[in-house]
């Protein structure tokens, strides 16, 4: 029998990033995927053989610039435990601080392209008025909106002071308040719960199977988050992570609606316990050239996110690998995706919340 | 590398409910290989892992995580070019990405992958770009840069 | 008259950009900046597109993505190349899968500096290219 | 008259004999074509001959008489069912035959048979003259047309058994039994004739003689012979009755009460004939039959014996409950066979539910009857027989050149068939771009449904609304394939040159007789079908055409403009004027887009069928079950005489 | 005054008014969405600008098909004002949004294609309703054409409150907003790309907008039939209704078409069809 084939990407506008799929369709329903990446491939982790280790943390948080902050702090976090180097606390805490808003900042931005996605414009366009006082706060604490460069081998370059913080605390929950509507908005509307409920269920045992990790994981009741494991500073707030269990699109959506708020709550404990006080030691310089090697996890916006370095001795790293988020959720998506609506596709595609340019590098 | 036993323990941990969290492949190049600004230091020489490296080699490290006590367990072989290894993605169906990916930058031949893209990941330009062959050649022009360079910088300071 | 100074609609495509300028991209759409207000639609498809937005440099896979796109724009066009890897490579220009910056491949006609660019001087940018549009539209009439 | 009448009838069944002898295809032809145009000839007096267009009404020539003529066909008949259904085994089909002849012995031998009424064993009025004209004319057109057609037929498949002899001996033979039924008047004169065309037909279906073609043959024959069962009843009805046999009679006005049982088992006659739900199913089925047999015995002539009896019943039905429910037999035939074309992907079938549901509409126009209605249901049965006609010619055409009758692989067709295209074009809009008859009727219906009080004027009207929208999704459907482009190789160019001249004759004679007709569209109803409605409902003088010069332009340039257009295109060297979107991937030649894996790949492009939303078997099932429930109800409702 | 006058009038004032709709809807939509949005004669521009640039062709029977759609869309709205029977109006209006399917459809290209197709869904969910609606206006008034509605004595909108109810829902789906923009997106965000005018581009967008214009002008013409005693009443109640899809199209998601057919074909029959049972029952 004959069937409809879509050249899906890798120019798209359901996705800013080139995804690639061949959809084999009949009606409409999707019997066949073939997906494909490598349109946006650096070759990045080759950079380590030009770019001195100290530098390398630069060329690391350019891996995405959605989740870049985390990028050079889990480059950072590996070189420390390579070099033995103790970050001061404060500095820990203002890590802390800046790895959730941007959580929060990523969550956002994903739930205005989600929203974009299927239709519902204004979501979109508040979802995205509310991402701006997110790199407000970026930009007037690290200088960058997407960029940030604050993260050292050792600790952080600059300080936020206390004022700085209680009014940072102040304007997200502010922010926490007004995101509590829009989250209404998306967990009630009828044509939402249309589009999202029950399209792209993945199970619990699946989400297992296919290795998936992060929200996409908890999203289908699986509780995995690498922050449990209470490293960086993590074990001294109070935390559940957020799951659900119904597996689909609308699950995924509400699990990342529950972070924000979640990761607002973090931002206030770690402000509260953080030690108080100007001019307090932010960074302790490693001595010498790193050798050894380390794996690090860090729980990202999409996911967990696994680092290995290992070095020789020398200014160069012998090896740097990123094992990012939405390279191990892709299976899961090729697997959702045969099967559902051609109109599921952009759905369940952008509930993975993918960064081609993360799996990529 | 010992195929079956290599397979019984993936399925073992396959069986524990271990998920894949990542297949790593390091290009092994000896240490006399010229690096950018090399000057190994004293100390570091001594721990170096490269030494035990035998010429063009490749290490691999599957490595499989715990969500419930977050331990990590590795596997870790070291393999040439021409050895052929098998394919994962008969227990981790997610390992079809990473064996695409260590063929295609690596030049490893992996056999039995689940979804074979046939080197069509990322069709890159160097091909095969980290292989033994590749990594030399880009330190060695990396060097000879930078040593024309400070010769450059030598002359110019000589005549200043 | 000519109307195309006050209709440009873009079409943007992500090269190999590390989504830090597709994201400000994007952001220019939304209330803060809103670049509808000068008649600015992002279309997704180059056949309904003025001015091609590229954001990323060049690599070994997407070149020849990047000369279908601008093929299938109607003249008269404008390439805008976003950011710094879009002008030269950028930090990733060493890297062995990047070409280099985007007139590698095609004529561009305005460059956005920045890593990543900014939402004002990308908007910037797209009036500059409105400016190259009313040129070309000029010169073929 | 007469002679003429007895000509139309016996110059066809000699030329069928005379086909039976002859083998040499170029003497086939020669004469199947110098017979056509005689026949055509024959019709065309016949029309011209027919004066003020009075009803008239005549018996045989000086010195022929009836005699045990009938009853002798009818037992030939029947030992020829039986012989055939012995050989397939089949149980059925001998009952039923064996049913219709005890009835005509035992009329016989008791002697019940009434006296015949010599002069007026033939009607013919403004209805009969339609008939015979389309029967004369498109048969003909059909018949030479399958003389090319048969050849490449038999080419494309050689593993059937060539028997061209008998094939067009039946086509023969079937147009001079359809000529004696549409001006018979007498009902045992009209059953014979009714049961040769049963019979044409199921041979016909039959004509590749495999295991699957023969169980629709006996489909069609279980189904109309059942049909010709309720004839013989009803003629048995009405001689217990001590009433008339003579159907100008029959139908002068609203029947009493005391003739409406022999009118119900005529009304199922006719919706078996006509194909309408419960009995559909062997229309579907008659599709395996090579394409001129399905142009010309399932859509443009024998299938509209059923309605053409139905209408002629019409007065008497009208108004009564009898009349009601096969009205809403026939639309809810209409409002379901539209729906299930939706999902269905075979494009004789869709061709085959668009005609089961044009004949519902006229089934529907007729079980209510006024005027208007009537007047619609003539015009739908003129455009149809040409416009339909054409479109199985057509598809038969594609058929033998691309061996398919998939609906999805006549993409490009413009490009490969571009004249064939344009007239398949023509066939479509005849079908139903607005200015065509076919919405032409269907709006003067809509008008006509808004004057009928209750609730049925309401659920007439949502079952129209509906059903003709429904129609719009599948000829939409068909049209995109057929207006696509892309380059095109030169032996897909060669193709279009080997079809033959006969297909090229009858093809464009059709189309032209469909763009005739829409261009004296005003004519033909202030001529024929007018004043046939009003003499026919003794109705006073009214026009039933609104058309106001504007619409009648538009009608014009819509009509036209399709074809017009595709022929224009396909003109154009160069299909592939620049590459579609394709989402920035390469598009080379007009439909080969790269593919994810690397290699490239041509396009191919799927319809879509409502999976998931229609189920289309489902949706027949349930029709079926509705109009037995209504047939079974409008059988009791005759039977007790409302 | 003399219905040609009107239609004349129709075909020349349409496009003003569906375009400066068309600047309003925008301007709404931006607000709704805390942006300024774009100044009131962008649609203008755009027109502009699209008939100054160059069109690409796939193929030869676009730009005539194309121009079919806009043709048969004015003539539609003509001869609605003109006094043509509104049932054969109903006819002629599916045939001009045939065109536009056909346009896209004869692309033989899968993003065009697959909008053509989804559009004939559209068009099968939409037919019935206006069909009844038409056919409903006329049982009620009794006239047969436009100006016979507006001259009747009778009310209509009182007697078809269930009709106007269902044409509020359809008018979505031909005012392309959300939930029921599925064959086309103006923000092309959305799994079709731009659907099915994804190939099409210059001056042949400019026809579509163009026809969309019309659509738009005789979709208020429609509105002023249920309030035939007072004009100004019915272009009020379709600034209204006009709002109301606004505003939906902000707030909701892009339905998928198995609901857009399924929910459209329900509102049609119970809905309109009950206010036409009701009226033949009553009448």
């Amino acid at each position: 029998m004959k069937r409809t084939i879509i050249p899906f990407g890798p120019q798209h506008p359901v996705l800013p990033e080139p995804l690639v799929l061949d959809l084999i369709l009949e009606d409409e329903r999707v019997v066949d995927a073939v997906p494909t990446i490598g349109y946006i491939h650096r070759g990045l982790e080759m950079m380590v053989e030009r770019v001195e280790y100290t530098e390398m943390g630069f060329v690391a948080e350019r891996i995405c610039g959605i989740c870049s902050f985390m990028h050079g702090m889990g480059y950072c976090v590996s070189l420390e435990a390579i070099m033995n180097v103790e970050v001061p606390e404060r500095a820990r805490w203002l890590r802390i601080i800046w790895a959730e808003i941007s959580r929060v900042q990523s969550h956002l931005l994903w739930l205005g392209l989600g929203a974009d996605a299927f239709g519902f414009e204004n979501l979109f366009m508040h979802c995205w008025r509310m991402r701006e006082e997110i790199l407000d706060i970026f930009e007037k604490t690290t200088g960058g909106r997407i960029i940030h460069s604050v993260n050292r081998i050792g600790g952080v370059k600059r300080d936020v002071s206390d004022a700085e913080l209680a009014a940072i605390v102040v304007k997200l929950e502010e922010l926490g308040k007004a995101f509590e509507k829009t989250a209404n908005v998306f967990g009630k509307d009828p044509s939402i719960r249309h589009r999202l409920s029950g399209v792209g269920v993945l199970s619990a045992d699946d989400a297992r199977a296919v290795d998936a990790v992060g929200p996409m994981a908890r999203a289908s009741g699986v509780v995995m988050d690498t922050r449990l494991s209470g490293t960086y500073g993590y074990d001294q707030v109070d935390f559940e992570p957020v799951t659900e269990t119904a597996g689909d699109c609308l699950a995924r959506v509400v699990v990342r609606m529950r972070e924000v708020q979640q990761s607002i709550g973090l931002v206030r404990q770690a402000v509260e316990k953080m030690p108080k006080g100007e001019g307090m030691p932010l960074e302790n310089k490693p001595r010498g050239n790193p050798v050894g090697e380390t794996y690090t996890r860090l729980e990202q916006p999409r996911g967990e996110v696994l680092y290995y370095v290992k070095a020789n001795g020398t200014k160069n790293l012998e090896r740097f690998r990123a094992r990012t988020p939405t390279f191990a959720n892709i299976p899961a998506m090729i697997k959702l995706v045969r099967g559902c609506d051609l109109a599921d596709v952009p759905n369940i595609i952008l509930t993975i919340d993918p960064c081609i340019s993360c799996t990529e590098r | 590398m010992d195929r079956e036993a290599f397979l019984a323990r993936v399925g073992e941990y396959h069986k524990e409910g271990r998920r894949l969290a990542l297949i790593n492949v390091t290009t092994l190049v000896p240490a006399a290989a010229p690096a950018h600004g090399a000057k190994p230091e004293a100390a570091a020489t001594e721990a170096s892992v490269g030494e035990t490296a035998a010429p063009d080699q490749f290490e691999i490290t599957w490595v499989f995580e715990n969500d419930k006590d977050a331990t990590l367990e590795k596997i870790r072989e070291q393999v040439g070019p021409a050895d052929i290894i098998p394919s994962i993605s008969e227990f981790f169906g997610a390992a079809f990405l990473y064996e695409n990916e260590i063929h295609e930058l690596f030049g490893l031949n992996v056999e039995g992958i689940n979804l074979d893209l046939q080197g069509q990941l990322y069709k890159t330009a160097t091909k095969v770009p980290f292989s033994h062959a590749a990594v030399k050649a880009r330190l060695e022009a990396l060097a000879a840069k930078t040593a024309a360079a400070a010769e450059a910088k030598a002359t110019t300071e000589a005549k200043a | 008259m000519s109307f195309f100074s006050k209709s440009p609609w873009i079409l943007h495509y992500d090269a190999s950009s590390c989504n830090g300028c597709d994201i400000e991209v994007l952001a220019c759409l939304t209330p803060l900046y809103d670049v509808e207000r000068f008649g600015v639609v992002n279309t997704g498809n180059p056949k309904h597109a003025d001015i091609l937005l590229i954001t990323g440099s060049v690599n070994e896979r997407n070149i020849d993505i990047i000369e279908n796109l601008y093929r299938q724009m109607p003249d008269p066009k404008v390439v805008v190349a976003v950011g710094a890897c879009a002008c030269s490579g950028g930090i990733f220009a060493r890297a062995y899968n990047i070409q280099g910056g985007i007139d590698k491949v095609l004529p561009v006609d305005v460059y956005v500096p920045g890593c990543a660019a900014r939402p004002e001087s990308i908007i910037d940018g797209v009036i500059k290219g409105i400016g190259a549009l009313e040129m070309k539209r000029k010169k073929s009439a | 008259m007469s002679s003429l009448i007895v000509f139309l009838v016996a110059f066809p069944l000699v030329i069928g004999a005379l086909l039976l002898g002859v083998h040499s295809g170029k003497l086939r032809n020669v004469i199947v074509v110098l017979a056509g145009l005689i026949v055509a000839g024959a019709s065309i007096v016949t029309a011209a001959t027919f004066g003020n267009g009075n009803a008239l009404f005549f018996g045989l020539p000086n010195g022929l008489t009836l005699g045990q003529g009938l009853l002798v066909v009818e037992v030939l008949m029947a030992a020829f069912v039986l012989f055939v259904s012995i050989q397939n085994r089949r149980v059925l089909a001998p009952i039923l035959v064996l049913g219709q002849l005890a009835i005509s012995f035992y009329l016989e031998l008791a002697g019940k048979m009434p006296e015949i009424d010599a002069g007026r064993l033939f009607w013919f009025d403004r209805l009969s003259m339609v008939m015979v004209l389309i029967i004369g004319i498109i048969g003909t057109l059909i018949c030479i047309h399958s003389l090319g057609y048969m050849r490449d037929y038999h080419r494309s498949s050689p593993m059937i058994k060539g028997r061209r002899t008998a094939f067009f001996c039946l086509l023969f033979v079937f147009l001079g039994s359809m000529f004696g039924l549409v001006v018979s008047n007498y009902l045992p004169l009209m059953l014979v004739f009714w049961e040769i065309t049963t019979l044409c037909s199921f041979l016909l279906i039959g004509y590749t003689r495999t295991e699957e073609t023969i169980g629709y043959a006996f489909d069609a024959l279980n189904m109309n012979m059942l049909g010709g069962l309720a004839f013989s009843g009803a003629i048995l009805l009405l001689i217990n009755g001590n009433q008339t046999l003579d159907l100008a009679k029959l139908t002068s006005g609203p029947a009493s009460a005391a003739l409406l049982p022999a009118l119900a088992l005529l009304c199922l006659a006719g919706l078996t004939k006509a194909a309408q739900m419960p009995f559909s199913r062997w229309l579907l089925g008659a599709m395996y039959a090579p394409s001129p047999t399905s142009a010309l015995l399932h859509s443009s002539t024998m299938v509209k014996a059923g309605v053409f009896l139905l209408l002629r019943l019409s007065p008497a039905i009208a108004g009564s409950d009898l009349g009601t429910m096969v009205a809403f037999i026939g639309m809810l035939t209409f409002l379901f066979v539209s729906l299930v074309g939706l999902t269905e992907q075979n494009t004789k079938k869709v061709l085959a539910y668009s005609t089961i549901g044009s004949l519902g509409l006229i089934v529907g126009c007729a079980g209510l009857g006024s005027p208007e209605l009537i007047w619609v249901g003539v015009m739908i049965i003129i455009f149809h027989a040409l416009a339909k006609g054409l479109l199985f010619l057509v598809v038969g055409t594609i058929e033998n050149r691309f061996y398919t009758k998939d609906m999805e692989n006549f993409d490009t067709l413009l490009s490969r068939l571009p004249l064939v295209s344009a007239l398949a074009l023509v066939g479509i809009a005849g079908m139903f771009i607005a200015p065509f008859g076919v919405v032409v009727a269907k709006w003067t219906a809509i008008r006509a449904f808004l004057e009928i009080p209750g609730w049925q004027g309401a659920a007439l009207l949502v079952i129209m609304a509906f059903g003709s929208s429904f129609t719009i999704f599948y000829w939409g459907k068909l049209l995109i394939k057929v207006l696509s482009m892309k380059s095109v190789t030169e032996y897909e160019r060669s193709i279009q040159k080997r079809i033959s001249s006969f297909e090229w004759i009858a093809e464009i004679a059709l189309a032209a007789g469909v763009l005739a007709v829409t261009f004296f569209l005003a004519a033909i109803s202030e001529q024929v079908v007018g004043p046939f409605a009003l003499a026919t409902f003794k109705g006073t003088s009214q026009s039933f055409l609104h058309v106001e010069p504007v619409m009648l332009a538009t009608m014009i340039v819509a009509v036209l403009f399709l074809p017009v257009l595709a022929l224009w295109a396909s003109r154009h060297e160069n299909y592939n004027m620049s590459d579609f979107y394709a989402a920035g991937r390469p598009v080379t030649n007009g439909n080969v887009v790269g593919m994810a894996l690397g290699g490239t790949r041509a396009v191919t492009l799927r319809n879509y069928y409502l999976e998931g939303v229609v189920n289309g078997q489902l949706v027949f099932r349930a029709g079926t079950t509705i109009c037995a429930a209504l047939l079974i109800a409008a059988l009791a409702a005759g039977m007790v005489g409302r | 005054m003399n219905p040609i006058v009107y239609a004349v009038l129709f075909v020349l004032l349409a496009p003003v008014f569906g375009g400066l709709l068309a600047g309003i809807d925008r301007i709404a939509s931006a607000r709704m969405q805390s942006r300024v949005g774009p100044p009131l004669l962008q649609p203008f521009y755009d027109l502009g600008k699209l008939l100054q640039k160059d069109a690409r062709q796939v193929n030869p029977l676009v730009e005539p098909l194309l121009l079919g759609h806009v043709g048969f869309m004015a003539a539609t709205g003509a001869m609605l004002v003109g006094g043509v029977d509104l049932i054969f109006v109903a006819f002629v209006f599916a045939l001009a949004a045939l065109f536009l399917v056909l346009a896209a459809g004869t692309v033989n290209s899968p993003y065009s294609f697959t909008g053509a197709e989804r559009e004939l869904v559209v068009l099968l969910a939409a037919e019935p309703f206006f069909i009844l609606m038409l056919a409903a206006i006329c049982k009620v008034t009794d006239a047969s054409s436009y100006q016979g509605v507006l001259s009747s004595a009778v009310m209509v909108a009182p007697k078809l409150p269930g009709v106007l109810l269902a044409f509020t829902f359809v008018a979505t789906i031909k005012l392309r907003k959300s939930p029921f923009d599925i064959s086309t997106s103006h923000h092309a965000h959305q799994e079709l790309v731009s659907g099915l005018t994804s190939d099409m581009s210059g001056r042949l967008l400019a026809y579509v907008e163009m026809a969309h214009w019309y659509e738009s002008a005789i979709l208020a013409s429609f509105v002023i039939l249920f309030f035939n005693w007072s004009v100004p009443l019915g272009l009020l109640a379709f600034a209204v209704i006009y709002a109301a899809e606004v505003l939906v199209d902000n707030s909701t998601s892009r339905a998928k078409w198995q609901l857009v057919l399924r929910s459209t074909w329900a509102v049609t029959l119970l809905l309109a069809g009950g206010n036409v049972l009701a009226l033949f029952l009553l009448k």
